[in-house]
């Protein structure tokens, strides 16, 4: 399995390749969370939802060999893609892995313009639920 | 139709940004509820005071000081001109409207309304005419109550009459929403106040770019508006006030200018508007302003009327041709704002497809939480359109959404 | 001394207006503690951001909103670093310092002090240090105490110790004087409040251009700046805060931006610092400002020191040689700011005739009555040099005065 | 007698030759005050005081075949020298011509700059002082 970086990697590189153009960086982020697993509405509740500032996001994890499985979605398409890409990294890791994980490839990918300034930081929030849920399902001896 | 010409090729060219490219495109502004974008004029009166006589005001006898302090003035006689006021004592210079609402709220609510006396807004009102209320009543034991929308985003006046009673004592309500594009039947709402001995107070944030004011026609107690919104710099923004409610208020703030003698056992305080303009103000923007209320001046309202109707009413055709899309706000009296939802596309997702065609739109709640929460919406895709947009424009926009649709 | 060089063509080259005639005359510019004078970067920024991307920030997803956010925000961060605030939370915009004042007055003091609590300032505040407490204390009923000012102009601080009581529970101080030029011992005031549980605001209108601020280092629990004093533009000004007391405080004006929810029957505010800033805020302006400290940064708070320093040394000088005239203000600690008397000449007629020979001066009681009123004077002329000035132009002025009285 | 409007006519036609210099205008109008007939310092009360923003002036008078003489003076010698001409207009006037007479000098000869913006208008009280004086003279039953 790769690491989380390896990952970021993997991910910056394939946004090199869109050349900081804005609209295909767009098509591409759309694409990548039409991609996603289907997401069962039923599992789409409070407790699940992380508040963006004009979107909402689900997320819903299983726990397999030790390692969450992510899946999630988004009432708007781009913030699924985003959601997407989270996913990607975080997805089939250890908690331990996840907690340690600093997220680098959204600086590098241009995609903080679609996270938003300060203010609609949606994307803290989203990486904070990850946290939280590796968190606590983090073995207690360690 | 007045004697001056409409040229908007003319309008367009005084504007720089509309040459710029946005995503390789040709920024087409849709958001000017929001801002409005700044002619060459404004801009270069600010630069100007900067490099040529730049210096505090009113205090100063140096020529500088006193160039500053002229033009600094002549703002306020052009604001009291265009919005009529009786007197430039009845001008007070804010950072914008949301100042001028709570100025008016501590300053008037607070000291002349009492425990379970009764305020009015209404559900169409911008968070900035919602939120101070909110804490001054909360503050005072006073009442908050606000008048339904209808369906169609026209304020339901019966329900209005209805809320007024004994205690009833000040109204404040938008002239025209930055959500819904309605234009409010003010003067019927004052004129009823006024038989009920309410204080008025209207928020012309959305309204003063628009169409004509005039406060003394109005009869409004307070006429609160924004410079940002009418072609004129960010932090400026101005209350109208009578000059005999103005004069028996206590001041908002303290500090320099609004003095006349400070002494640790007593001080006295200036008289009017300077009573209201504590310390040093906003001195080069309300100079850019000027320029700004010359700018609308010299179109003048007849052209702006007539030709801001003709392009609301061809956005609101092309518009309401799309499949799926359902404005919200069909008020027959209203101005160029169209808050939309569309069945297929997010509204965010939307705000930024088109963004990365040059389209600038806003979406969300737009400051106006409880009426979406009325029309159980989260938010809408908002174009809110001012003089210097054109059919064109609206055209490739459309195109633009049908596009994304199919 | 620094590395970075100072060149003071250079630093003049940057200033645009000081190669403007007035009356004929060179300008010579000594009106710095009313506002200080802008260079060309900051004029340009505003030039720009009006010119490329205008746009109401925070709320917009649209590329213009989203740079127009990003510029203001840097502004926040330029200044969290430029006074060494622990974090960025701690910056709030206001208008300037006297708005900023009033906030801490209504949010906290309001909010913290009960009747006969007692406050400290000192004789030789400013009026927006002195007027704000005036009219929080009398609808309070809380007491307001005043350091007396020594003969010397410096603080009396045996007077303070013993102003000192259990009912003390803030003071505000100007960190130097507008009048006298006196650097006050902020540091040992400050020290002598926490041990005495009193919550401490520094007025640091004058001394932000001149050196510097490192708030964490003062640990005073509020600070507050005017930008247009440190050449950057009018409208736009800074409260510190420390993050724990924000936290605490009440918003102070109600409106878009300051809240997270907004609903008829509760609203939640938004987190530090948009909690207390309501309404659009004078975004060209605030990203104006960030050119202004860039500029003082670019100098250097050694070379600025050094600089005035010697500057400050060669006026005094040259003015203790004039017949008839009179310092007000000796401290040992002070910046260049002369308030004088002459014999044989009011200080009007002085204003009046050095503007005749293009020296920009100030005249009056420079919003410091209570100041003027201890040292049994009307009113005085003031020279208050910034970088820019030289000693070139400190002969000149001397010569006029010279030729006047004689 | 000359009426107060052709004494003020003059006295655009003297300013005149200064050509709107600053400074040269600044050294007529403080000759012109250092011309005004000594005031008594005893009449220097507060009942006699016009207070402008940064100048103090007196103004006192008597009356001499119905006629009011003003005298006056001020701490700083410019505004001495705009009270000068104020009592050359208003000066052996009877009380009724004061009252009636509108002041057009001052935005003739450029003299605005020295009366300042609105802010500190001084005139304004000045001129007050005056016309207060010749309505209390006025002769009642008319
Ligand atoms: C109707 C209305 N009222 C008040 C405001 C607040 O104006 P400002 O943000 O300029 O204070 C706005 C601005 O969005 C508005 O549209
Ligand atoms: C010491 C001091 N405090 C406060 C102020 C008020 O600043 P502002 O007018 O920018 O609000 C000034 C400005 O003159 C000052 O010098």
């Amino acid at each position: 399995m790769k690491t989380t970086d390896s990952i970021q990697k993997d991910i910056i590189n394939n946004f090199k390749t869109l050349d900081d153009d804005f609209e295909m960086t767009l098509n591409y982020l759309i694409e990548l969370g039409e991609g996603l697993d289907e997401f069962d509405d039923k599992d789409k509740l409070e407790i699940n939802l992380v508040k963006g500032c004009q979107s909402k996001v689900w997320l819903n994890y299983k726990v397999k060999n030790d390692k969450l499985i992510f899946s999630g979605d988004s009432n708007t398409s781009i913030t699924k893609g985003l959601l997407s890409l989270l996913i990607k990294v975080f997805s089939n890791q250890l908690p331990e892995d996840i907690i340690k994980t600093k997220l680098f490839f959204i600086n590098k990918t241009g995609l903080c313009r679609f996270i938003g300034t300060q203010r609609s930081n949606g994307l803290e929030s989203m990486e904070n639920k990850f946290k939280i849920i590796a968190l606590a399902n983090k073995k207690s001896n360690e | 139709m007045s004697v001056k010409s409409f040229n908007l090729v003319k309008i367009r060219d005084q504007f720089p940004i509309l040459n710029k490219k946005i995503n390789n495109h040709q920024l087409v502004y849709f958001d000017n509820a929001a801002t409005t974008q700044k002619p060459k004029k404004v801009i270069n009166a600010i630069n100007e005071y900067y490099s040529e006589y730049n210096a505090n005001i009113h205090r100063g006898i140096h020529t500088l000081a006193e160039k500053a302090t002229i033009e600094y003035e002549k703002t306020r006689k052009s604001v009291s001109q265009f919005i009529n006021s009786k007197s430039e004592k009845e001008i007070i210079f804010t950072r914008g409207t949301t100042e001028g609402i709570n100025l008016i709220a501590s300053s008037f609510v607070k000291n002349f309304l009492k425990k379970e006396d009764e305020i009015i807004i209404s559900e169409m009102e911008h968070h900035s005419n919602i939120v101070p209320w909110q804490m001054i009543c909360e503050e005072n034991g006073i009442v908050l109550k606000t008048i339904n929308v209808l369906e169609n985003g026209e304020i339901d006046l019966d329900n209005f009459k209805e809320l007024i009673n004994d205690k009833t004592k000040f109204l404040s309500i938008v002239h025209t929403s930055n959500t819904l594009g309605t234009v409010n039947p003010i003067k019927q709402i004052i004129e009823i106040c006024k038989k009920n001995n309410i204080t008025t107070m209207v928020d012309g944030a959305q309204a003063s770019a628009h169409s004509k004011i005039n406060v003394q026609d109005l009869n409004c107690d307070f006429f609160v508006l924004s410079a940002h919104k009418m072609y004129g710099p960010t932090g400026v923004g101005i209350v109208y006030g009578k000059e005999e409610i103005l004069e028996k208020m206590p001041p908002y703030m303290g500090g320099g200018e609004m003095i006349k003698e400070v002494n640790f056992l007593k001080t006295t305080y200036n008289e009017l508007p300077y009573k209201f303009e504590a310390g040093t103000p906003n001195i080069g923007d309300v100079i850019g302003f000027n320029k700004a209320l010359n700018f609308i001046s010299d179109i003048g309202f007849d052209n702006i009327s007539s030709y801001e109707k003709k392009l609301k009413d061809y956005a609101s055709n092309s518009l309401n041709k799309i499949d799926g899309l359902k404005i919200i706000g069909n008020s027959k009296n209203k101005i160029g704002i169209f808050s939309f939802t569309l069945k297929k596309v997010h509204y965010y997702d939307l705000g930024l497809l088109l963004d990365s065609k040059g389209i600038a739109i806003r979406t969300g709640h737009h400051c106006t939480q409880p009426l979406m929460d009325k029309f159980n919406l989260e938010g809408t895709a908002r174009v809110s359109l001012a003089i210097y947009n054109s059919k064109e424009e609206i055209d490739y926009f459309v195109e633009k959404i049908k596009k994304l649709i199919n």
